[in-house]
């Protein structure tokens, strides 16, 4: 199903400095959604990060290349720090390397308040599995709660799903991720997609889910119905490939934007900074290579 | 007092079970608690046999991997209490580990991680999950803490955590909107570990955190485990760096790498291959060999940390704390 | 969503005027307020012109006589501002003086000084007062500093303030008891006077306080003063003495002695004759030749305190703060 | 009218050291007061006290003499100072002198959190207008709003009031401030003296007044109908004239105490570190001497 989307404005700035730098020779799936995602952090805006994984390695190279006064926050509280990296993956909160240099330490209710009142203009969040209206389900895998697997709960995503005037999710991928309907939410999208769904349950008013950033593509959500809107593709695959992978069908916008192969300079960072074992990159999707003028998915 | 004719619909409500909401009945037992400057050291044995009962609610801050009352955690696991209610607000492996161990069998959850044992544990109905989220768990905390009965989140609604726990959608009384309220909490313990104390229990933190301050005073009873004793004149210099009062704690446990294998920041990193060991087991559903290699084998963490992990080990995770701006008075 | 038949019944209302409680359009505000590090540094005289509006609603942390932001009170008078609705907790002579000086036409009672002045005012209507206590007041604004719209209070039902505010008495959602809730508050504007800041508004205060944190956060617009300017670099080696982030303020006013004729704790002492002089011309309904004693007679408090309070003075003052400890990082 | 009350368990505990102390020669009535409220104040209990004037007296004199370890809070957050005596008389608060030595410094909210869940044993009052159930006014003398004059506000009182499991109100003893009903209920009493008044406006159940302190005498309020009841006289007055200078008949018990004058200790630490200007002692009341073997109210 196309969307009669007519004119709609970029997701990314078409004059990116991104656009011009030399491109990595080859790179890992994960970290051309690092770069995408990275490519959507904004200056001067308050950004509450997942404290690990994609969403704190995005805000962080954000932060060296495009976007050095991205400010970002913890659900420990730590605003604004200059963090010493590469971090540990599961030491991202409280300890002093993410602590390093902030603006301030609070507490988790203490940056709960900060968002509540609206000064958190950004979060970024994984999903484990989401729904056409960015419903995102982090606690229960199958039937609940009496057949699948119990996962790791909301933590603070409810909380930023809920109170972030914009959202950004990541999310591989994958059939068994993009679902009509999630078996559990456990951090809100639109809901039911229907106007004023959010406002209805209690949630303020001007916030929901805004793109969906994953290995292949990047989606936002069509602003009357709510439903998820494929916006761009990278070069190694097709929007066939693309649709094909997903448990629904997503809106399709007339025109597609091309999302850009990462640079050169963002997956050196990102590699020497951020992802010093590859351990983020090699958890999940392959390799991309330059094979004959084009971008092609190696074996996973 | 005039009788009103007026209502605020309930719109909606959770049906999850929830600590029952006493305040009164709180006070009532804050009533009851030592004013007296009385120190209150003892070992970790001690303050977990004397304020962790079987059946109790229990909260810990922090978690096993950063600043969190692991010590205190292991000796519960050790002593095989039972039936405690674990508020899950962003603990990773402890939930699991005390799931396996048979020390708990309810959780209100905000984030924790499971693995098949877990699962199993929910399966068989030995674990019942009520669902909220990190952030809503340290605000029925901090209600707790302000001495109320209930306080009004802008979260929750809509989720399917929604029916699976205590809150209420209703009619805002002062803007007519759908609004979400949940019940305070007033756990019956909580297990803090700290950088500095006195002998009476007046507490240092540094750093960021979850809600060190707001689980001291809305628990009954509060154990606090410290790197360092310091003297109460110290204390004195500088109040404002007290975030604990004396009088909000009954044991005060002189427990130095009290949050091993965590980082205790500004004394000490992490152990990352301990750590590394338990996500593992938990994982691959290996914790009941985990907790008996790490806890059964040792009369004591005292003994654990000198055998089992052993003094050069510990002297290099103090070296690995090099970034100690902020974290010392 | 199911539809329940539900209610809670309100018992009882107070009939009190408030400020709209508008949790939403709030967070519209704080979304249009600038989050790049731009420096605030600016005089009293505009930071009040531009942050202070006719008919603003208007809250200032601690008072006249502690650590309070006596300059930019001051600058209110000298600018003539009109119509504010003042946040009368715990203020000492401050209302009195900006009532006279027919700047404050509302205000919320916690505690405040009048004399013969302010009662003339009341009972001619020119001012009109709701009525709270210190520390209602002080949860109105908490509840406004986390978003809320409105917070259960255990205190302030069965008084004579409970018809005059705009607190309701309603069945307690969770133990069907009757409880008191009053409505959140984000004022307009807060003047905070702090002991260091940078030149984007990260804010130290040391010492025991009021509300700052919670003003600052709570209120649409944020104006500091500081008695010194440190350098960002400063901030970032101790974020735990952080009480105020950048992103919430909009002015930094470097005012040293700001707090004149109080004392700020750590810098200087009050000035007890000045204090004396202030309450004497309370009391005897003399504040509007107070006024043009020390405001009206000058163009800025550099000049008044520079002139009218001369420099040996104020040294002296700065020489009688001998308790320094705790007050400086 | 006399109450019934059997054997009442002392107010003033029987073998407390002022008992055999050598006495004043002479003092003020309201070091009287002070003294007496000294009395009252227990070790190792926490005490909310107004910041200033009677109450914060007493708990100081109390901490030098009979309670060392009686803790206080402000409503500004200073919990369990050590301050530097004596304290200007308006800057009891936040500044340095009364901060000194503390275990923690808070904000009004924080103690104000420590008060509601119960952490605050006793408060200690002010009362400008108070009636026979132990109700508060500090807000108007006359008719609300319309006649008469504004005063300060309840300030911190009603949280205290509310709040604290006892409180320890202390009032001059005059006609105009024994009232049968104030103008204003500004701080909770027994409100209409009803059972369960209180808990039916919402507060703290078990919390309430417990004692009326004042320059000659001392009540408490009768368990069932929550009234005022005469307890003690000072030596340098009558039963009658106590009664004569109240607005209203309180009830009285069967057996009064004999309030002990203040010993030569008690007036010579509160008039050196305390009251050193004589500015409290002398803003109201008289000065009682001996003479002729018994102690006397000098006229005022």
């Amino acid at each position: 199903m196309t969307s009669k989307t007519g004119s709609l404005a970029p997701l990314l700035p078409a004059d990116g400095p991104w656009k011009t730098a030399p491109k990595a020779t080859s790179f890992a799936e994960r970290e051309f959604q690092v770069s995408i995602t990275t490519r959507l952090i904004e200056d001067q805006k308050n950004y509450w990060v997942a404290a690990g994984g994609g969403p704190m390695y995005s805000v962080l190279l954000a932060r060296r290349l495009y976007a050095p006064n991205a400010l970002y926050v913890t659900e420990d509280g730590i605003v604004g720090a200059d963090p010493v990296l590469p971090l540990d993956p599961v030491m991202t909160v409280v300890a002093e390397k993410p602590s390093y240099r902030a603006l301030q330490w609070t507490t988790m209710n203490g940056i709960g308040d900060h968002c509540a009142v609206g000064y958190m203009d950004v979060g970024i969040l994984n999903a484990l599995q989401i729904d056409p209206y960015g419903n995102i389900n982090s606690t229960w895998v199958g039937e609940y709660p009496t057949k699948g697997r119990r996962v790791n709960g909301p933590g603070g995503a409810d909380t930023i799903a809920a109170q972030c005037r914009r959202v950004i999710l990541m999310t591989d991928h994958q059939k068994r991720k993009f679902v009509p309907a999630v078996d559990f939410i456990s951090s809100p999208g639109f809901l039911d997609g229907s106007p004023g769904a959010r406002e209805r349950a209690g949630l303020p008013r001007g916030t929901g889910p805004w793109v969906v950033v994953t290995n292949w593509a990047l989606f936002d959500f069509e602003e009357k119905t709510h439903r998820m809107r494929l916006r761009g593709i990278a070069p190694f695959v097709t929007v066939d490939r693309v649709l094909a992978e997903m448990s629904f069908e997503p809106l399709v916008a007339d025109t597609l934007e091309n999302l850009d192969v990462p640079t050169e300079q963002e997956v050196n960072i990102f590699r020497a900074e951020m992802d010093t074992g590859g351990q983020y990159s090699d958890a999940r999707g392959g390799w991309v290579v330059r094979e004959e003028n084009r971008w092609k998915l190696a074996a996973a | 007092m005039a009788t009103s004719e007026r209502y605020l619909r309930i719109l909606d409500e959770g049906r999850g079970d929830y600590l029952k909401v006493d305040p009164d009945g709180f006070r009532d037992r804050v009533g009851t608690k030592n004013r007296a400057m009385t120190p209150k050291l003892m070992t970790a044995a001690e303050a977990v046999s004397r304020f962790v009962a079987d059946g109790d609610y229990i909260t810990w801050e922090c978690n096993y991997l950063q600043r969190g009352p692991s010590t205190l955690l292991r000796e519960i696991v050790r002593q095989k209490k039972r039936r405690l209610w674990a508020c899950g607000k962003f603990t990773w492996v402890a939930v699991a580990f005390l799931v396996e161990a048979g020390c708990v069998d309810r959780a209100d959850m905000g984030f924790f991680m499971g693995g098949p044992g877990l699962s199993r544990a929910v399966l068989e109905g030995r674990l019942k999950i009520w669902e909220y989220s990190n952030v809503v768990m340290t605000n029925r905390v901090r209600a707790g803490a302000m001495g109320l009965s209930f306080v009004q989140i802008r979260s929750l609604g809509g989720t399917t955590n929604f029916p699976h726990s205590a809150a209420k959608l209703i009619e805002d009384p002062y803007t007519g909107e759908p609004t979400v309220i949940v019940p305070a909490l007033n756990p019956d313990v909580a297990l803090i570990h700290v950088h500095q104390a006195d002998i009476y229990g007046n507490a240092r933190i540094f750093g960021a955190g979850i809600s060190d301050v707001d689980s001291a005073m809305a628990s009954k009873k509060v154990v606090i485990s410290t790197e360092q004793i310091i003297d109460t004149e110290d204390i004195r210099h500088n109040p404002g760096l007290t975030k604990i009062p004396f009088y909000a704690v009954d044991a005060v446990v002189h427990q130095p790498f009290g949050a091993y294998p965590g980082e205790c920041p500004g004394h000490y990193a992490s152990d990352s291959e301990h750590v590394g060991e338990v996500f593992t087991a938990m994982n691959r559903d290996k914790l009941g060999a985990y907790l008996q290699k790490w806890v059964g084998a040792y009369e004591s963490d005292e003994e654990m940390l000198e055998k089992g992990v052993g003094r050069a080990r510990l002297a290099e995770l103090e070296r690995r704390s090099t970034r100690k701006e902020g974290f010392r008075p």
